[in-house]
Protein backbone atom coordinates (compact mmCIF):
# COMPACT_ATOMS: atom_id res chain seq x y z
CA UNK A 1 0.00 0.00 0.00
CA UNK A 2 1.08 3.45 -0.88
CA UNK A 3 0.19 7.18 -0.83
CA UNK A 4 2.42 10.22 -2.21
CA UNK A 5 1.51 13.41 -2.51
CA UNK A 6 3.30 14.71 -5.41
CA UNK A 7 4.64 18.52 -5.31
CA UNK A 8 6.16 17.74 -9.07
CA UNK A 9 4.38 16.32 -12.18
CA UNK A 10 4.36 12.73 -12.72
CA UNK A 11 3.92 9.75 -15.46
CA UNK A 12 0.95 7.70 -13.90
CA UNK A 13 1.87 4.40 -16.36
CA UNK A 14 5.43 4.85 -15.33
CA UNK A 15 4.62 4.81 -11.55
CA UNK A 16 2.26 1.88 -12.10
CA UNK A 17 4.44 -0.23 -14.02
CA UNK A 18 7.75 0.76 -11.25
CA UNK A 19 5.52 0.14 -8.16
CA UNK A 20 4.17 -3.02 -9.55
CA UNK A 21 7.43 -4.21 -10.57
CA UNK A 22 8.35 -3.72 -6.38
CA UNK A 23 5.26 -5.15 -5.54
CA UNK A 24 6.13 -8.99 -6.07
CA UNK A 25 2.76 -10.41 -6.87
CA UNK A 26 3.40 -11.86 -10.04
CA UNK A 27 0.94 -14.71 -10.45
CA UNK A 28 -1.22 -13.97 -7.80
CA UNK A 29 -3.34 -10.84 -9.31
CA UNK A 30 -5.39 -11.27 -12.02
CA UNK A 31 -6.70 -7.73 -11.82
CA UNK A 32 -5.65 -4.36 -12.11
CA UNK A 33 -7.93 -1.71 -12.38
CA UNK A 34 -7.02 1.90 -12.11
CA UNK A 35 -8.30 5.66 -12.40
CA UNK A 36 -6.04 8.44 -13.80
CA UNK A 37 -7.63 12.04 -13.18
CA UNK A 38 -6.09 14.47 -15.44
CA UNK A 39 -6.67 18.23 -15.98
CA UNK A 40 -9.05 19.72 -18.37
CA UNK A 41 -8.64 22.73 -20.51
CA UNK A 42 -11.95 23.66 -19.70
CA UNK A 43 -14.77 23.77 -16.71
CA UNK A 44 -18.25 24.94 -16.18
CA UNK A 45 -17.95 26.46 -19.98
CA UNK A 46 -14.63 28.18 -19.64
CA UNK A 47 -11.47 27.71 -20.86
CA UNK A 48 -8.77 27.29 -18.16
CA UNK A 49 -5.21 28.13 -17.98
CA UNK A 50 -4.23 26.46 -15.02
CA UNK A 51 -4.78 25.38 -11.41
CA UNK A 52 -3.12 25.46 -7.74
CA UNK A 53 -3.63 22.45 -6.06
CA UNK A 54 -3.81 22.83 -2.41
CA UNK A 55 -3.80 20.37 0.49
CA UNK A 56 -3.52 19.92 4.23
CA UNK A 57 -0.75 18.62 4.82
CA UNK A 58 -0.63 15.64 7.40
CA UNK A 59 -4.33 14.97 7.16
CA UNK A 60 -4.26 14.32 3.50
CA UNK A 61 -2.07 11.62 3.86
CA UNK A 62 -3.18 10.49 6.97
CA UNK A 63 -7.11 10.42 5.11
CA UNK A 64 -5.79 8.54 2.00
CA UNK A 65 -3.92 5.89 4.36
CA UNK A 66 -7.07 5.28 6.10
CA UNK A 67 -9.34 4.89 3.09
CA UNK A 68 -6.57 2.77 1.62
CA UNK A 69 -6.36 0.41 4.39
CA UNK A 70 -10.14 -0.40 4.51
CA UNK A 71 -10.67 -1.07 0.76
CA UNK A 72 -7.90 -3.63 1.48
CA UNK A 73 -9.83 -5.11 3.93
CA UNK A 74 -13.18 -4.55 2.62
CA UNK A 75 -12.21 -6.10 -0.56
CA UNK A 76 -9.17 -8.30 0.35
CA UNK A 77 -7.21 -6.38 -2.19
CA UNK A 78 -3.44 -7.19 -2.93
CA UNK A 79 -2.61 -3.73 -2.79
CA UNK A 80 -3.46 -0.81 -3.68
CA UNK A 81 -1.61 2.67 -5.02
CA UNK A 82 -2.94 6.61 -4.54
CA UNK A 83 -1.00 9.20 -6.22
CA UNK A 84 -1.85 12.97 -6.47
CA UNK A 85 -0.70 16.13 -7.71
CA UNK A 86 -0.35 19.27 -5.65
CA UNK A 87 0.65 22.85 -6.12
CA UNK A 88 0.61 24.46 -9.87
CA UNK A 89 -0.30 22.81 -12.84
CA UNK A 90 -1.82 22.82 -16.00
CA UNK A 91 -3.75 21.16 -18.63
CA UNK A 92 -3.04 17.59 -19.16
CA UNK A 93 -0.65 17.50 -16.26
CA UNK A 94 -2.04 14.02 -14.32
CA UNK A 95 -3.93 14.96 -11.25
CA UNK A 96 -4.29 12.07 -9.33
CA UNK A 97 -3.86 8.39 -9.43
CA UNK A 98 -5.76 5.29 -8.01
CA UNK A 99 -4.95 1.89 -8.86
CA UNK A 100 -6.22 -1.78 -6.29
CA UNK A 101 -4.77 -4.86 -7.49
CA UNK A 102 -6.88 -7.99 -6.74
CA UNK A 103 -7.09 -11.86 -7.60
CA UNK A 104 -10.99 -11.03 -9.30
CA UNK A 105 -11.67 -8.65 -11.13
CA UNK A 106 -14.97 -7.26 -8.81
CA UNK A 107 -12.98 -6.29 -6.60
CA UNK A 108 -10.05 -4.37 -8.30
CA UNK A 109 -13.74 -2.63 -10.02
CA UNK A 110 -15.52 -1.63 -6.40
CA UNK A 111 -12.24 -0.92 -5.00
CA UNK A 112 -10.91 1.80 -7.49
CA UNK A 113 -14.23 3.20 -7.80
CA UNK A 114 -14.85 3.10 -4.13
CA UNK A 115 -11.54 4.56 -3.65
CA UNK A 116 -11.68 7.81 -6.10
CA UNK A 117 -15.31 8.46 -4.75
CA UNK A 118 -14.06 9.11 -1.10
CA UNK A 119 -10.94 10.57 -2.26
CA UNK A 120 -13.05 13.22 -4.54
CA UNK A 121 -15.70 13.35 -1.54
CA UNK A 122 -13.29 13.69 1.53
CA UNK A 123 -9.46 13.62 1.02
CA UNK A 124 -8.51 17.35 1.90
CA UNK A 125 -7.63 18.93 -1.69
CA UNK A 126 -8.71 22.16 -2.73
CA UNK A 127 -8.39 23.75 -6.67
CA UNK A 128 -8.46 26.99 -7.58
CA UNK A 129 -8.62 27.91 -11.74
CA UNK A 130 -7.00 30.46 -13.26
CA UNK A 131 -9.00 31.53 -16.37
CA UNK A 132 -8.05 34.53 -18.85
CA UNK A 133 -10.09 37.02 -16.49
CA UNK A 134 -8.95 36.11 -13.16
CA UNK A 135 -9.23 33.43 -10.41
CA UNK A 136 -11.40 31.27 -8.70
CA UNK A 137 -11.98 28.15 -6.31
CA UNK A 138 -13.86 25.29 -7.60
CA UNK A 139 -16.40 25.22 -5.46
CA UNK A 140 -17.61 21.55 -5.34
CA UNK A 141 -16.87 17.98 -6.90
CA UNK A 142 -19.51 16.15 -8.71
CA UNK A 143 -20.57 13.31 -7.70
CA UNK A 144 -19.38 10.41 -9.74
CA UNK B 1 -9.73 37.58 35.97
CA UNK B 2 -6.91 35.31 34.46
CA UNK B 3 -3.42 36.58 33.11
CA UNK B 4 -2.57 35.88 30.13
CA UNK B 5 0.28 33.62 30.86
CA UNK B 6 -1.73 31.08 33.21
CA UNK B 7 -4.30 30.67 30.71
CA UNK B 8 -4.14 26.75 30.26
CA UNK B 9 -5.38 25.92 27.29
CA UNK B 10 -3.69 26.25 23.55
CA UNK B 11 -5.58 25.72 20.84
CA UNK B 12 -3.39 25.73 16.91
CA UNK B 13 -6.06 26.95 14.40
CA UNK B 14 -5.60 26.08 10.68
CA UNK B 15 -7.52 27.72 7.68
CA UNK B 16 -7.41 26.44 4.19
CA UNK B 17 -8.28 27.62 0.69
CA UNK B 18 -11.00 30.08 0.58
CA UNK B 19 -11.58 30.03 4.21
CA UNK B 20 -8.14 30.99 4.52
CA UNK B 21 -8.34 33.74 2.41
CA UNK B 22 -11.83 35.16 3.79
CA UNK B 23 -10.37 35.07 6.83
CA UNK B 24 -6.96 36.49 5.69
CA UNK B 25 -4.77 34.27 7.86
CA UNK B 26 -3.57 30.21 7.13
CA UNK B 27 -2.94 29.84 10.69
CA UNK B 28 -3.48 31.39 14.38
CA UNK B 29 -2.63 29.97 17.86
CA UNK B 30 -6.03 30.35 20.66
CA UNK B 31 -5.22 30.70 24.66
CA UNK B 32 -8.04 30.09 26.34
CA UNK B 33 -9.07 29.22 29.60
CA UNK B 34 -11.75 26.72 29.38
CA UNK B 35 -12.69 23.56 27.26
CA UNK B 36 -14.40 24.63 23.78
CA UNK B 37 -15.89 23.21 20.73
CA UNK B 38 -14.45 23.73 17.23
CA UNK B 39 -17.66 25.56 16.35
CA UNK B 40 -16.14 28.03 19.48
CA UNK B 41 -13.00 27.63 18.41
CA UNK B 42 -13.91 29.04 14.58
CA UNK B 43 -15.77 31.90 16.62
CA UNK B 44 -12.64 33.23 18.78
CA UNK B 45 -9.94 32.51 16.15
CA UNK B 46 -12.26 34.71 13.74
CA UNK B 47 -13.87 37.35 15.79
CA UNK B 48 -16.96 36.24 15.57
CA UNK B 49 -17.21 36.17 11.91
CA UNK B 50 -20.20 33.43 10.66
CA UNK B 51 -18.91 30.09 9.70
CA UNK B 52 -19.84 30.12 6.06
CA UNK B 53 -22.37 27.54 5.51
CA UNK B 54 -20.54 23.77 4.21
CA UNK B 55 -17.69 24.31 6.28
CA UNK B 56 -16.13 21.69 6.97
CA UNK B 57 -13.52 20.93 10.68
CA UNK B 58 -11.17 18.39 11.84
CA UNK B 59 -9.67 18.20 15.36
CA UNK B 60 -6.32 16.72 15.06
CA UNK B 61 -6.37 15.47 11.64
CA UNK B 62 -10.14 13.72 11.69
CA UNK B 63 -13.32 15.31 10.81
CA UNK B 64 -15.51 16.38 13.07
CA UNK B 65 -18.44 18.34 13.45
CA UNK B 66 -18.61 22.15 15.62
CA UNK B 67 -20.34 20.93 18.95
CA UNK B 68 -16.68 18.43 19.12
CA UNK B 69 -14.71 19.36 22.29
CA UNK B 70 -10.98 20.25 21.47
CA UNK B 71 -8.71 19.84 24.57
CA UNK B 72 -5.15 21.71 25.02
CA UNK B 73 -2.46 21.14 22.39
CA UNK B 74 -5.44 20.18 19.63
CA UNK B 75 -4.84 21.33 16.41
CA UNK B 76 -8.29 22.80 14.85
CA UNK B 77 -9.02 23.02 11.00
CA UNK B 78 -11.38 24.94 9.02
CA UNK B 79 -11.82 24.58 5.32
CA UNK B 80 -14.48 24.42 2.38
CA UNK B 81 -16.19 21.23 0.21
CA UNK B 82 -13.48 19.89 -0.57
CA UNK B 83 -12.16 19.56 -4.56
CA UNK B 84 -9.60 16.70 -5.05
CA UNK B 85 -9.20 14.52 -7.72
CA UNK C 1 -10.30 3.49 -31.13
CA UNK C 2 -8.07 0.63 -31.16
CA UNK C 3 -8.90 -3.38 -30.96
CA UNK C 4 -5.72 -5.52 -30.81
CA UNK C 5 -5.31 -9.38 -30.60
CA UNK C 6 -1.89 -9.66 -29.76
CA UNK C 7 0.06 -13.16 -30.49
CA UNK C 8 3.60 -11.88 -28.01
CA UNK C 9 3.25 -10.38 -24.35
CA UNK C 10 3.02 -6.95 -24.22
CA UNK C 11 3.55 -4.01 -21.07
CA UNK C 12 0.20 -2.74 -20.46
CA UNK C 13 1.88 0.40 -19.47
CA UNK C 14 4.01 0.98 -22.05
CA UNK C 15 0.87 0.33 -24.77
CA UNK C 16 -1.31 2.99 -22.58
CA UNK C 17 0.82 5.58 -22.30
CA UNK C 18 2.20 5.33 -26.08
CA UNK C 19 -1.42 5.18 -27.07
CA UNK C 20 -2.07 8.22 -24.95
CA UNK C 21 0.67 9.94 -26.25
CA UNK C 22 -0.66 9.63 -29.82
CA UNK C 23 -4.48 10.01 -28.91
CA UNK C 24 -3.71 13.46 -28.79
CA UNK C 25 -6.40 14.29 -26.66
CA UNK C 26 -4.66 16.27 -23.89
CA UNK C 27 -6.83 18.96 -21.79
CA UNK C 28 -9.79 17.47 -23.10
CA UNK C 29 -10.07 14.02 -21.15
CA UNK C 30 -10.56 14.41 -17.25
CA UNK C 31 -10.79 10.92 -17.00
CA UNK C 32 -9.19 6.95 -17.84
CA UNK C 33 -10.36 4.30 -16.57
CA UNK C 34 -8.56 1.18 -17.03
CA UNK C 35 -8.43 -2.64 -16.28
CA UNK C 36 -5.32 -4.95 -16.77
CA UNK C 37 -6.03 -8.57 -16.43
CA UNK C 38 -2.97 -10.79 -15.87
CA UNK C 39 -2.43 -14.38 -15.96
CA UNK C 40 -2.32 -16.05 -12.00
CA UNK C 41 -0.41 -18.97 -11.10
CA UNK C 42 -3.59 -20.83 -9.52
CA UNK C 43 -6.98 -21.28 -10.65
CA UNK C 44 -9.83 -23.51 -8.60
CA UNK C 45 -7.74 -24.54 -6.46
CA UNK C 46 -4.90 -25.52 -8.64
CA UNK C 47 -1.47 -24.52 -9.79
CA UNK C 48 -1.12 -23.89 -13.14
CA UNK C 49 1.87 -23.61 -14.80
CA UNK C 50 0.95 -22.06 -18.40
CA UNK C 51 -2.24 -21.62 -20.61
CA UNK C 52 -2.98 -21.07 -24.28
CA UNK C 53 -5.43 -18.78 -25.24
CA UNK C 54 -7.66 -19.66 -28.40
CA UNK C 55 -9.37 -16.75 -30.74
CA UNK C 56 -11.39 -17.01 -33.66
CA UNK C 57 -9.70 -14.75 -36.06
CA UNK C 58 -11.96 -12.30 -37.63
CA UNK C 59 -15.14 -12.27 -35.27
CA UNK C 60 -12.86 -11.79 -32.07
CA UNK C 61 -11.62 -8.30 -33.88
CA UNK C 62 -15.07 -7.74 -35.25
CA UNK C 63 -16.64 -8.46 -31.62
CA UNK C 64 -14.26 -5.90 -29.88
CA UNK C 65 -14.73 -3.09 -32.95
CA UNK C 66 -18.95 -3.48 -32.19
CA UNK C 67 -18.51 -3.54 -28.11
CA UNK C 68 -16.09 -0.53 -28.30
CA UNK C 69 -18.22 1.47 -31.02
CA UNK C 70 -21.53 1.30 -28.68
CA UNK C 71 -19.40 2.09 -25.79
CA UNK C 72 -17.88 5.00 -27.17
CA UNK C 73 -21.85 6.58 -28.34
CA UNK C 74 -23.32 5.38 -24.99
CA UNK C 75 -21.09 6.90 -22.90
CA UNK C 76 -19.37 9.64 -25.06
CA UNK C 77 -16.27 8.37 -24.61
CA UNK C 78 -13.11 10.21 -25.83
CA UNK C 79 -11.76 6.81 -27.43
CA UNK C 80 -11.01 3.44 -26.41
CA UNK C 81 -8.29 0.48 -25.90
CA UNK C 82 -8.73 -3.03 -26.17
CA UNK C 83 -5.91 -5.49 -26.39
CA UNK C 84 -6.07 -8.82 -25.78
CA UNK C 85 -3.07 -11.68 -25.55
CA UNK C 86 -3.46 -15.05 -27.30
CA UNK C 87 -1.12 -17.94 -28.16
CA UNK C 88 0.64 -19.39 -25.17
CA UNK C 89 1.14 -17.38 -21.56
CA UNK C 90 2.30 -17.98 -18.38
CA UNK C 91 1.93 -16.64 -15.16
CA UNK C 92 2.11 -13.26 -14.62
CA UNK C 93 1.97 -12.68 -18.36
CA UNK C 94 -0.55 -9.58 -18.65
CA UNK C 95 -4.08 -11.08 -20.85
CA UNK C 96 -6.04 -7.95 -21.39
CA UNK C 97 -5.79 -4.23 -21.15
CA UNK C 98 -9.06 -2.25 -21.59
CA UNK C 99 -8.72 1.79 -21.22
CA UNK C 100 -11.70 4.08 -21.80
CA UNK C 101 -11.19 8.35 -21.63
CA UNK C 102 -13.92 10.81 -21.51
CA UNK C 103 -14.44 14.36 -19.69
CA UNK C 104 -15.49 12.90 -16.36
CA UNK C 105 -15.13 10.22 -14.46
CA UNK C 106 -18.36 8.29 -14.43
CA UNK C 107 -18.85 7.65 -18.21
CA UNK C 108 -14.77 5.86 -17.63
CA UNK C 109 -15.43 4.42 -14.97
CA UNK C 110 -19.16 2.73 -16.71
CA UNK C 111 -17.70 2.10 -19.49
CA UNK C 112 -14.28 0.42 -18.83
CA UNK C 113 -16.10 -2.07 -16.62
CA UNK C 114 -18.84 -2.64 -19.04
CA UNK C 115 -17.00 -3.41 -21.43
CA UNK C 116 -14.50 -6.16 -19.57
CA UNK C 117 -17.72 -7.35 -18.78
CA UNK C 118 -18.97 -8.52 -22.28
CA UNK C 119 -15.50 -9.21 -23.49
CA UNK C 120 -15.80 -11.96 -20.92
CA UNK C 121 -19.31 -13.06 -21.30
CA UNK C 122 -19.38 -12.73 -25.37
CA UNK C 123 -15.66 -12.23 -26.98
CA UNK C 124 -14.64 -15.55 -28.19
CA UNK C 125 -11.87 -16.52 -27.02
CA UNK C 126 -11.08 -19.69 -24.74
CA UNK C 127 -8.41 -20.65 -22.34
CA UNK C 128 -6.96 -24.12 -21.71
CA UNK C 129 -4.95 -24.57 -18.70
CA UNK C 130 -1.46 -26.71 -18.30
CA UNK C 131 -1.45 -28.44 -14.84
CA UNK C 132 1.40 -30.08 -13.52
CA UNK C 133 -0.71 -33.23 -14.09
CA UNK C 134 -1.99 -32.58 -17.80
CA UNK C 135 -4.43 -30.21 -19.50
CA UNK C 136 -7.94 -28.74 -19.39
CA UNK C 137 -10.26 -26.15 -20.73
CA UNK C 138 -11.50 -23.29 -18.83
CA UNK C 139 -15.45 -24.48 -18.38
CA UNK C 140 -16.58 -21.04 -17.58
CA UNK C 141 -16.47 -17.29 -16.74
CA UNK C 142 -17.07 -15.83 -13.55
CA UNK C 143 -20.00 -13.09 -13.50
CA UNK C 144 -17.80 -9.45 -12.75
CA UNK D 1 -30.44 -37.72 -57.22
CA UNK D 2 -28.05 -34.93 -57.61
CA UNK D 3 -24.89 -35.12 -59.13
CA UNK D 4 -22.63 -34.00 -56.00
CA UNK D 5 -20.94 -31.43 -58.66
CA UNK D 6 -24.03 -29.26 -58.91
CA UNK D 7 -25.17 -29.32 -54.82
CA UNK D 8 -25.75 -25.37 -55.20
CA UNK D 9 -25.09 -24.73 -51.23
CA UNK D 10 -21.86 -24.39 -49.91
CA UNK D 11 -21.46 -23.82 -46.19
CA UNK D 12 -18.00 -23.27 -44.38
CA UNK D 13 -18.10 -24.78 -40.95
CA UNK D 14 -15.73 -24.04 -37.97
CA UNK D 15 -15.26 -25.63 -34.92
CA UNK D 16 -13.21 -23.83 -31.37
CA UNK D 17 -11.48 -25.14 -28.27
CA UNK D 18 -12.70 -28.33 -26.92
CA UNK D 19 -15.56 -28.27 -29.58
CA UNK D 20 -12.95 -28.65 -31.97
CA UNK D 21 -11.40 -31.48 -30.22
CA UNK D 22 -14.06 -33.35 -29.50
CA UNK D 23 -15.23 -33.23 -33.54
CA UNK D 24 -12.02 -33.93 -34.44
CA UNK D 25 -11.39 -30.90 -36.67
CA UNK D 26 -10.96 -27.47 -36.80
CA UNK D 27 -13.14 -26.41 -39.99
CA UNK D 28 -15.25 -28.09 -42.80
CA UNK D 29 -16.97 -27.34 -46.11
CA UNK D 30 -20.46 -28.51 -46.53
CA UNK D 31 -22.09 -29.01 -49.73
CA UNK D 32 -26.01 -29.25 -49.43
CA UNK D 33 -28.57 -28.73 -52.02
CA UNK D 34 -31.22 -27.10 -50.08
CA UNK D 35 -31.02 -24.69 -47.29
CA UNK D 36 -30.25 -25.51 -43.77
CA UNK D 37 -30.01 -23.73 -40.06
CA UNK D 38 -27.25 -23.27 -38.13
CA UNK D 39 -28.38 -25.99 -36.19
CA UNK D 40 -28.56 -28.48 -39.03
CA UNK D 41 -25.13 -27.74 -40.49
CA UNK D 42 -24.05 -28.86 -36.95
CA UNK D 43 -26.15 -32.27 -37.47
CA UNK D 44 -24.51 -32.63 -40.68
CA UNK D 45 -20.90 -31.96 -40.06
CA UNK D 46 -20.48 -33.84 -37.30
CA UNK D 47 -22.60 -36.94 -38.73
CA UNK D 48 -25.68 -36.77 -36.62
CA UNK D 49 -23.48 -35.83 -33.12
CA UNK D 50 -25.30 -34.44 -30.26
CA UNK D 51 -24.56 -30.41 -30.08
CA UNK D 52 -23.36 -30.15 -26.35
CA UNK D 53 -25.33 -28.29 -24.13
CA UNK D 54 -24.60 -24.67 -24.04
CA UNK D 55 -22.45 -24.47 -27.38
CA UNK D 56 -22.43 -21.11 -29.44
CA UNK D 57 -22.78 -20.38 -32.55
CA UNK D 58 -22.13 -17.60 -35.29
CA UNK D 59 -22.82 -16.81 -38.85
CA UNK D 60 -20.65 -15.22 -40.39
CA UNK D 61 -18.98 -13.89 -37.42
CA UNK D 62 -22.42 -12.80 -35.88
CA UNK D 63 -24.16 -14.75 -32.59
CA UNK D 64 -27.11 -16.88 -33.78
CA UNK D 65 -29.11 -19.47 -32.67
CA UNK D 66 -29.70 -22.86 -33.63
CA UNK D 67 -33.01 -22.03 -35.52
CA UNK D 68 -30.69 -19.27 -37.74
CA UNK D 69 -31.29 -19.98 -41.88
CA UNK D 70 -27.91 -20.08 -43.29
CA UNK D 71 -27.25 -19.49 -47.47
CA UNK D 72 -24.65 -20.47 -49.41
CA UNK D 73 -21.52 -19.04 -49.29
CA UNK D 74 -21.72 -18.73 -44.96
CA UNK D 75 -19.59 -19.21 -42.59
CA UNK D 76 -20.86 -21.28 -40.09
CA UNK D 77 -18.90 -21.35 -36.14
CA UNK D 78 -19.94 -23.64 -33.06
CA UNK D 79 -17.70 -23.18 -29.83
CA UNK D 80 -18.17 -23.59 -26.16
CA UNK D 81 -18.66 -21.03 -23.33
CA UNK D 82 -16.11 -18.01 -23.92
CA UNK D 83 -13.59 -17.91 -21.08
CA UNK D 84 -10.95 -14.83 -22.44
CA UNK D 85 -10.42 -11.66 -20.27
Amino acid sequence: MKVEIRKKGFEPYAELARYQTELNIDGQYGACATFIGSMRDFNEGDSVQSMVLEYYPGMTEKYLEKISTEAIDRWELLDSLIIHRVGEIHPADPIVLVAAWSAHRAAAFDACRHLMEDLKSKAPFWKKETLSDGERWVEKNTLG
Amino acid sequence: MSKPETLPMSISIKFFARLREQVGKDSDELKADSVTTAGEAWARATDGAEMPVNTLMAVNMEYVDADTVVADGDEVAFFPPVTGG
